[in-house]
């Protein structure tokens, strides 16, 4: 078990490291530069900015000072706006995983419990109506969800305010955030639900004399879970460094929307750090739904 | 399709006086009589020798139509009705010190999270809105756009008027009690100006006396109630200047006391609760959320403000804004989505104001498309491409808030710094279209079309008979633009109007970082530009075209 | 050149590795040294239980895995990776899953057709097509069956699909990979009977895999009783038949269901206690000492070499 | 109140599939007095399995009982509520499956799914369920209870597997234990091992058992009556000496013809010609007629029905109708 | 014994038997009985299954319906899709932002003096161009951006995940850890990357159609031909693995066939299924990511309109016109639902897990 995990991580941090590098180097061949605006600061203004940020240096005398940087813990500060890059990383990202979560969970549930409706009531109505509106939900894109869920709620209806500073509203942004999930997941329960059901064991299960609806809880939703599982872990970790869509359009402070700004602005320090905390994050997440799923199929073994 | 013309390398040498090459004519005009003129108006200390060859600038500049004006810009805001007291000035900035607004609060956006609190490191329209509703300078502007002593009770100035003197009011104060004095002014003039500080802006001081050198002539008396300017040539618009956010002073201890002050010289003010010495002082910053400034009872005029708290939304989504404005949530928001402001146009909630600016497409006289033309001719292609847009469709349809077209660079109610407005016909000067005061009719008429075509003819274009251009003599070239859906449209309109006889104009919207580079570098054919003047003085938009400037997107000179 | 036998096997090894570790691993010995000879047009039965290497054989055979030792002749002609090529239009194999082991994509025709496609056995459209309809009456299925696919079909077409596949080439040895197993006793005895028919026709050897050891008596001429990778006895197939001496064949014949009841209510069973040990944890000595009545002390220590008892009967056991 | 613990009347089953309604079973019936073992054989797909599942009311959500009635100590399963059923199976009866690889829910314990099964029929605690899981373990054979309750299926090997199966099924003591091809999936020894376990715990526990198989072998050796069925129809049923050694049936005689022969005599086999039939496609009369050497036209136009030949034998063959004609036997109203 | 319960209650010769029915039936009548179904091919089944399913059905006929109009309505719709409204061949400023089937002032009164107006369908936008020809072409970038890259996903992934997964071992481990790579990397910063990037390598070329698209959709392409494919390498490894463990791969092997022949006679027809339903559903993922690209600017070169672009542009005038929103909002809804319905109903009929 440790060995395995001392495995994952290694591979990990190679993962991580060959995606700094990649990063780096595309950032860096990227025409533009931190510093431009429509008014031109004065030549000695510019130059003294990229010496300060070493910008003046050869790209790979550059990338070397920022591995050992980053090495020390040392993400730098935005170009842009001069904030440390970790706290700034730190505080979007725990907007973000506060929304995120709330939204996987609100994903999770509903869409297992409709998808297993769904599989349960296979050809049925109910099922035509389920995959149709998760089907729907996936078909929308998220701009326009976002959008017309704060026209309908907060416009039309008027239950929650659009922006207000004493409370930040969660409703909205989760329920724009987790449709799509939901959705997806709800038609993955179906199919892996409905795998689970022709399997022999749930006949074994009936003919125990286990009540139906027990039958389904206990033992077809484990087994189905599992494709879930694979799917959550990605999924999460997905919508937990947030969406630059439901952020900006109900104004929160995520992390979703720093790594497209820290792109626009070529906000270096942040572009690298955004990065490299989304495939840790997204590495780490695998790692994470691998272990769950060892806890759930007990079938799987490392190695 | 964006290099440079071989044999243009050589700056300022003009198609006639180079005997060598007779055969391929050379488009581009010599500039070097422009860096002169200009330099000549920087010096001179009769402003009304100084307006006459600003307009003899502007008409070289104009002369060449590498520079087509559209509009000019202007502002709008949306308002309660609730709420009175707010006002505006020509360079976007919004004051709230003085509303009268219901609880005494006012939720408003200015846009999403701004850059820099730091008025001497901020260089965005909200920034400095909320630079001078924190922080006070010497000058302000009141409610009609007049300049008014702010911390300084009056000034006075020495006859070479190169040297001004401030007299501070008393019992200055910053928002923890302290003492502020002319040595606060002093500190923060210089801290603007050192090129350490990296202040986009910072140019801004370089009137005074020393900025060259690093060694900026500014002192204080003893008492620290004088604080004395020394200026390196006469400065009509200075006082302008005092009240611009880069000239707002900072706490000297505060500013240092952040320990990362040398290697980020912004880092006292990243966070809220730092020192002012305005209006209000910031309470809270939720990142991309919001902020909520509160009075500051250590301000002067404190007694005479009355609303007590700002509330910002910061967001950059005009649908989400307009969404929070409507559903009541906002009182103040500056932004519209552009498809709503049609609707909004004669509803008394939404505000117009004029804005020093002016919006326009700039060539790049390097440009391929003129090669083999002479200056004449080249002159006459643009003249003809200014004729062809329909300056109304675009600020009917696009820009859509009444702006006025565009026929001169220099924008309307510019000062010319002798008590009148620049762009006027009067004993100095008169525009070339004397009627509609600039070098053409801004309006758009079926004439231009045969104009432009003869324009064209003479440059050597064939048309056929349905009178667009011939396919023996194409004209094609690229737009560039950054990703934003407005100036998108705009490039539209302009595909469409120059489509009328035949151009084949193509769009490219870029990054706009990638965008600045290009059109800075001359990579372009045609761009999309724009400028908001400093401070309201013709130099500032004249200036930027000298060949060494860095805003000389045209490559004039170069 | 015709050698004495068609096929002869000498101490077959066959290990997989199994990861047991971050970098270790540790071999499933499925096939230990196991010996044998097929001779010309002979049939010799393969019996054991499941998972004890059987199928193993056979595939080290065609060479589909590469043996961990030991070494195959075929017709005298070593089997290896280099002769395997041309040695395949000699050795053919007909697999146990007549479900899995037809392409669910391909018809009949393209089926049977496929050997004669890889190794080019026609000139032309129409020969191809005759080929494969002569091939289809020999196994017994209708010519308007060709362009059917394999899912139509019951489970004995598709195993006489399976072997015109391996007949395609004309070989001189098929491996029988359990082709009955899979069948209904209804069904078996169609199967097992054109076996019989296309020895007596083309001459064919057979290497026949199965576990239910009625079956393989009555069509072999020899037979092998595999236990945990070992051939633990080989010989004639009466005489296994009548004078078991191994105590796994004992108990293995004894377990057979005797479909008839009066047999049936007289006959002792021999039932062997307890289960087959994990293949990757074979005990030392003799593999079958666990579940074994007359273990003795001999039997943990070391492995019975397969001794000839006469006849050419080989047994593994210390106490036969 | 009759002494059979399970009749089964003209039972039939159809599923709805989307080439069409397969008539899995037609008309099945049957009666098992406690104590006794019903073998059931027949071809794959004659409706063995189904006529089980049927009994357990446990079929596919797209097969429906069409007709006929199960009764369990003179009730009828098929009115049975929901929860009537729920008591019924596992308590009353209960059945093994053909493959316990895949029978035994991969993610919980063998003592979770032992235990289940305890809770759900008797009141014990938790703990005692655990007990008696152990207790059933040791029953039939499985050394180490105590370990083997914490380990996973995936763990154990397939006899071990089915044991745990078997130990299941019979944790509430049923009535009835239907096993469905309970060793098909296992080595002739292991399956030796599996069938002497259930025969003897039968005499221990005295519970009446039906054994579904197609192994002619099992059949001979353990069952006291025995059915033979055939495209969904019973063709023949009798007792072992009757089926073996006086086949009634043509689908009979040809099983027992197609069987190599015990006794070493290498004989040429005898099989049954032709493939199994198409449930989608089933002929007007009998089942088996096209792959009868005997076919007669009759059998081609209408269904034969059981006709007693001796005491419990009986067989469904339109043969036996013609050879009593022939012998000239009165029949009562047969008109020559 | 109690005779009378659910035996046969009549004897069953007690009815009149005619004897001549009891003749012995011929070889011939017999194999009347012994008839196979009809032959059903696997593609004929699956598509008289894939047309029982009512969702697919109507997913098909709005995808036909949309194929068509797209294709059609340039041809009759008078207006190009770049062409602010003139009457009289004068720019008509008051068309703008006109609701569906209504007529700027200009073209009322064209109309009332004997002109003919070619009906905005779906109004006019905020630059007085013809609303519904914009919401065409729109349709048309965007299903040509989802059919060609996800065709792109296809191939790319297709060969990758073959390789990967026939070969296995060491080379499919780093084959995949490749993939995890590419998984994580950040694509805006890519695509951006390869827009400028390509802007000047195929700036001097004119490739036809391409051209006119403009190298943001180009770029948009090999985006996905760099990025996009990793979902369906992973997929098509994950099958060739299923597939190379059942024995008729074996069984070629055995005949001698060579690992190019197994793969693309055994391997690869058994898994197109999945892989072409994977890629209907890859369809919408690309429209989706195009329309993304569009929300933060990289989509498709103006003034070329992509449905992304005309949704995203629809949101700034939400509140006063709405069905700008609406109509590309509705197809982008109805190319992707009828995509994945028709995907799931293609699974259903062909996926072999599910058939019985
Ligand atoms: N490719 C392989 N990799 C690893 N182990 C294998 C492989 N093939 C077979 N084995 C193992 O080798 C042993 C022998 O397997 P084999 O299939 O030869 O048995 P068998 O006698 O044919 O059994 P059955 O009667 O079930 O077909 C088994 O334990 C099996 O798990
Ligand atoms: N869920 C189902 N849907 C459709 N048809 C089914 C279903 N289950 C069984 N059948 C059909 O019913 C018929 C009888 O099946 P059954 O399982 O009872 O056969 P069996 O006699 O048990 O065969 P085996 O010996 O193979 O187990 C078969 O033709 C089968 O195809
Ligand atoms: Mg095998
Ligand atoms: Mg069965």
């Amino acid at each position: 078990m440790t060995r395995y995990l001392t495995k994952r991580i290694l591979l990990a941090v190679l993962t991580v490291f060959i995606i700094i590098c990649i990063t780096f180097f595309a950032m860096n061949a990227i025409p533009g530069g931190p510093f431009n605006s429509e008014k031109a600061p004065s030549p000695e203004v510019k130059a003294m900015l990229l010496k300060r940020f070493n910008l003046d240096k050869p790209v790979l005398e550059q990338f070397r000072i920022y591995l050992g940087n980053i090495v020390r813990g040392d993400f730098g500060i935005s170009l842009k706006t001069g904030r440390d890059i970790s706290s700034t990383i730190f505080e979007s990202f725990s907007v973000s995983a506060r929304l995120g979560i709330a939204a996987v969970a609100v994903a999770l549930v509903s869409g297992l419990i409709l998808g297993s409706l769904a599989a349960l009531m296979r050809n049925k109505l109910a099922d035509r109506i389920i995959i149709f509106f998760s089907t729907l939900f996936t078909a929308v894109p998220s701009f326009v969800l976002a959008t017309l869920l704060l026209l309908v709620f907060s416009i039309k209806l008027g239950w929650v305010p659009v922006w207000s500073v004493t409370q930040t509203h969660y409703t909205l942004p989760v329920i724009a955030l987790s449709l799509y999930p939901m959705a997806y997941i709800t038609r993955l329960t179906k199919s892996s639900m409905l795998d689970a059901l022709g399997q022999d064991y749930i006949r074994t299960a009936y003919s125990k004399g286990v009540a139906g609806w027990k039958v389904i809880f206990k033992h077809a939703l484990r087994n189905a879970i599992i494709p879930v599982i694979t799917y959550l872990g990605p999924m999460t970790a997905y919508i937990i460094t947030g969406s630059l869509v439901v952020e900006s359009v109900f104004t929160i402070g995520g992390l979703g929307s720093k790594f497209v700004t820290g792109i626009t602005n070529r906000d270096y320090p942040m572009i690298m750090a955004t990065t490299i905390f989304l495939a840790s994050l997204m590495v780490m997440a695998n790692l994470v739904s691998d272990l769950i799923y060892k806890a759930v199929d007990p079938r799987i073994t490392f190695e | 399709a964006k290099k440079a013309t071989p044999g243009t390398e050589s700056p300022g040498v003009s198609p006639t006086s180079s005997p060598g090459q007779t055969e391929e004519p050379n488009p581009i005009p010599d500039w070097r009589a422009y860096d002169e003129l200009i330099a000549q108006i920087k010096t001179s200390t009769d402003y009304a020798q100084r307006e006459t060859l600003m307009h003899q600038a502007e008409d070289m500049l104009m002369k060449t139509y590498c520079i087509i004006p559209i509009y000019y810009y202007n502002d709008i805001y949306m308002l309660k009705p609730e709420v009175s007291g707010l006002y505006s000035n020509a360079y976007g900035i919004k004051y709230f010190m003085y509303t009268d607004a219901p609880n005494n609060k006012i939720r408003l956006l200015l846009g999403s999270e701004p850059d820099r609190l730091d008025p001497a490191l901020n260089s965005t329209v909200d920034g400095a809105t909320l630079a001078a509703n924190s922080f006070a300078g010497l000058y302000r502007y009141d409610a009609e756009g007049n300049l008014v002593p702010d911390l300084a009770e009056s000034h006075t100035v020495s006859d070479d008027e190169l040297t001004y003197t401030f007299t501070l009011k008393e019992g200055l104060k910053w928002s923890d009690g302290s003492e502020l004095n002319a040595n606060d002014f002093v500190y923060s003039w210089k801290r603007a100006a050192d090129p350490a500080t990296g202040a986009d802006y910072s140019y801004m001081l370089n009137s005074i006396a020393g900025f060259a050198d690093n060694d900026l002539q500014v002192s204080s008396s003893e008492d620290g109630r004088h604080f004395t300017v020394v200026l390196s040539a006469p400065t009509a618009y200075f006082l302008d200047l005092c009240a611009f956010p880069t000239f707002l002073p900072v706490k000297q201890s505060e500013v240092e006391g952040a320990p990362e002050n040398e290697t980020n010289p912004g880092a006292w003010a990243l966070e809220a609760g730092f020192i002012s010495n305005g209006a209000y002082m910031l309470e809270s910053w939720a990142h991309n959320e919001n902020m909520v400034y509160v009075k500051n009872p250590n301000y002067w005029d404190a007694d005479n403000v009355k609303t007590e708290r700002l509330e910002l939304m910061l967001s950059s989504d005009d649908a989400a804004v307009f969404a929070a404005y409507n559903a009541g949530d906002l009182d103040f928001i500056d932004t519209v989505p552009t498809d709503e402001i049609a609707a909004l146009l004669n509803d008394p909630q939404f505000h117009i104001v004029d804005q020093l600016g002016t919006y326009y497409i700039s060539i790049n006289i390097k440009s391929d498309l003129f090669s083999g033309k002479t200056v004449e001719q080249a002159n006459a292609m643009r003249q003809a491409f200014s004729l062809l847009i329909d300056r109304d469709f675009i600020v009917e349809n696009i820009a859509q808030t009444g702006q006025q077209p565009a026929n001169t660079f220099i924008p309307p109610s510019m000062l010319d710094g002798h008590g009148g407005e620049f762009k006027s016909n009067d004993t100095l000067y008169t525009y070339p279209d004397a009627e509609s005061v600039g070098y053409y009719n801004p309006f758009y008429s079926e004439d231009n079309i045969d104009k432009a075509k003869s324009l064209l003819e003479s440059a050597g274009f064939k048309f056929d008979q349905n009178g667009a251009l011939d396919a023996a003599t194409p004209i094609s070239f690229e737009y560039l633009t950054n990703e934003t859906s407005a100036h998108i449209a705009i490039a539209e309109a302009i595909q469409q109007d120059l489509g009328v006889l035949g151009i084949n104009m193509t769009l490219k919207a870029i990054d706009f970082s990638v965008f600045v580079d290009e059109r800075k570098a001359g990579n372009y054919d045609i761009a999309r530009n724009g400028w908001i003047a400093d401070f309201n003085d013709p130099i500032n938009m004249l200036e930027m075209w000298t060949t060494e400037s860095g805003n000389n997107d045209c490559q004039f000179g170069k | 050149m015709k050698t004495k036998n068609l096929l002869e096997v000498k101490n077959l090894k066959q290990y997989f590795p199994i990861k047991t570790g971050l970098f270790k691993t540790k071999p499933l010995k499925a096939v230990d040294d196991v010996s044998f000879t097929v001779g010309h047009g002979e049939t010799l039965g393969l019996v054991g239980e499941s998972g004890c290497g059987k199928t193993t054989v056979g595939r080290s055979l065609l060479h589909l895995y590469e043996p961990t030792g030991g070494e195959i002749l075929f017709n005298g002609c070593k089997v290896t990776k280099k002769t395997i090529g041309s040695l395949r239009r000699e050795m053919q194999m007909v697999f146990q899953d007549p479900y899995s082991s037809l392409n669910p994509r391909m018809t009949v025709e393209d089926i049977i057709g496929e050997p004669f496609d890889v190794h080019k056995l026609y000139s032309g459209r129409k020969e191809r097509r005759e080929k494969i309809l002569s091939l289809m009456e020999l196994v017994g299925l209708n010519a308007e069956h060709a362009t059917r696919y394999a899912h139509e079909f019951s489970g004995g077409q598709r195993q006489r699909i399976g072997i015109a596949r391996a007949l395609a080439v004309n070989p001189k040895f098929i491996v029988c990979d359990e082709p009955v197993s899979a069948l209904d006793v209804s069904i078996q005895a169609q199967i097992i009977n054109m076996f019989e028919d296309l020895q007596a026709k083309l001459g064919v050897a057979y290497l026949f895999i199965a576990h239910d050891l009625l079956v393989v008596h009555h069509i072999s001429n020899r037979i092998a009783v595999m236990y945990l990778g070992k051939i633990v006895e080989i010989s004639d197939s009466d005489a296994l038949k009548t004078n078991p001496m191994h105590p796994y064949t004992q108990s293995l014949l004894s377990a057979i269901p005797i479909p008839d009841p009066k047999t049936a209510r007289s006959r002792r069973r021999i039932v062997p206690e307890g289960d087959v040990p994990s293949p990757l944890n074979v005990p030392e000595g003799c593999a079958f000492q666990t579940r074994c009545r007359r273990v003795s002390q001999k039997c943990t220590q070391s492995c019975p070499p397969l001794c000839d008892k006469g006849n050419g009967h080989l047994v593994a056991c210390w106490h036969a | 109140m009759s002494d059979y613990i399970l009749e089964v009347n003209n039972l039939k089953t159809s599923f709805y599939t989307q080439s069409g309604e397969v008539k899995a079973v037609n008309g099945v019936s049957f009666r098992l007095q406690p104590g006794k073992i019903l073998g059931i054989v027949g071809e794959s797909g004659s409706g063995k399995s189904v006529t089980a599942y049927s009994i357990m009311h446990i079929l596919t959500d797209n097969g429906f009982i069409t007709g006929g009635e199960i009764l369990y100590k003179g009730k009828d399963i098929n009115r049975f509520t929901k929860k009537q059923l729920h008591g019924f199976r596992g308590k009353c009866c209960s059945i093994i499956f053909q493959d316990p690889m895949t029978s035994l829910n991969p993610v919980y314990t063998i003592g979770n799914q032992l235990a289940e099964a305890i809770l759900l029929h008797t009141d014990k605690s938790k703990k005692q369920a655990k007990a008696h899981a152990m207790e059933m373990l040791e029953l039939v054979g499985v050394n180490e209870p105590a370990k083997r309750i914490k380990q996973y299926p995936f763990e154990l090997s397939g006899g071990m597997r089915q044991r745990v199966m078997i130990a299941m099924a019979l944790a509430c003591q049923p009535d009835i234990l239907i096993a469905d091809e309970p060793t098909t999936a296992l080595d002739v020894t292991i399956q030796a091992q599996i069938l002497e376990l259930i025969q003897s715990l039968q005499k221990k526990l005295g519970m009446a058992v039906i054994l579904v198989t197609h192994d002619l072998g099992i059949i001979a050796d353990l069952c006291d009556e025995i059915l033979i069925m055939y495209g969904g129809r019973v063709c023949e049923r009798g007792n072992a000496d009757q089926i073996f050694y006086a086949p009634a049936h043509e689908y009979t005689k040809g099983l027992i013809r197609s069987i190599p022969d015990i006794t070493g005599n290498k004989s040429r086999l005898e099989p049954i010609a032709g493939t199994p039939i198409n449930l989608l496609n089933m002929p007007d009369g009998c089942a088996f007629c096209a792959r009868c050497d005997n076919a007669m036209r009759i059998c081609l136009e209408q269904i034969p029905e059981e006709l007693e030949l001796s005491p419990g034998h009986k067989a469904a063959c339109w043969m036996n109708v013609k050879k009593a004609a022939d012998e000239n036997t009165v029949f009562p109203g047969a008109n020559r | 014994m109690n005779n009378n319960n659910g035996f046969p209650k009549k004897h069953p010769l007690s009815v009149q038997l005619d004897l001549t029915k009891f003749e012995p039936l011929t070889e011939d009548e017999k194999r009347q009985q012994d008839i196979m179904s009809t032959p059903t091919t696997f593609f004929k089944d699956g598509m008289r299954k894939l047309f029982k399913n009512p969702l697919a059905v109507i997913s098909i006929i709005i995808l036909l319906l949309i194929a068509v109009t797209i294709i059609v309505a340039p041809v009759i719709v008078p207006y190009k899709y770049s062409e602010i409204i003139s009457v009289n061949g004068v720019r008509d400023k008051t068309a703008k932002n006109l609701a569906p089937f209504t007529y700027s002032e200009k073209e009322q009164a064209y109309r009332e003096a004997g002109g003919k107006v070619f009906p905005h369908i779906f109004g006019t936008d905020a630059m007085s161009r013809d609303y519904f020809i914009r919401v065409v072409y729109g349709t048309r970038v965007s299903l040509l951006v989802g059919l060609v890259a996800s065709a792109l996903v296809l191939v790319i992934g297709l060969i990758y995940g073959s390789i990967a997964g026939y070969v296995g071992g060491k080379t499919d481990l780093i084959m995949m850890r490749i993939v995890d790579i590419i998984y994580s990397l950040p694509d805006m910063l890519i695509i951006i990357l390869l827009s400028v990037v390509l802007d000047q390598v195929l700036g001097g070329l004119s490739i036809g159609i391409l051209s006119k698209l403009g190298t943001n959709l180009i770029s948009i392409f090999i985006v996905f031909g760099l990025l996009y494919w990793v979902g369906e390498a992973r997929l098509v490894r994950g099958q060739i693995l299923t597939i190379k463990k059942n024995e008729y791969v074996l069984a070629a092997r055995a005949i001698g066939a060579k690992p190019g022949r197994i793969i693309r006679k055994h391997i690869l027809p058994n898994c197109i299924s999945v892989i072409i339903i994977s890629t209907a559903l890859q369809i919408p993922s690309a429209i989706f990511t195009e329309s993304f690209l569009s929300f933060v600017g990289l989509g498709v070169q103006a003034p070329m309109p992509s449905l992304g672009s005309l949704a995203n542009a629809a949101r700034e005038g939400l509140q006063s016109f709405p069905f700008k929103l609406v109509f590309p909002a509705l197809i982008i809804c109805l190319i992707v639902l009828s995509f994945n319905l028709l995907g799931d109903g293609l699974r259903d009929a062909f996926d072999p897990k599910l058939r019985k």
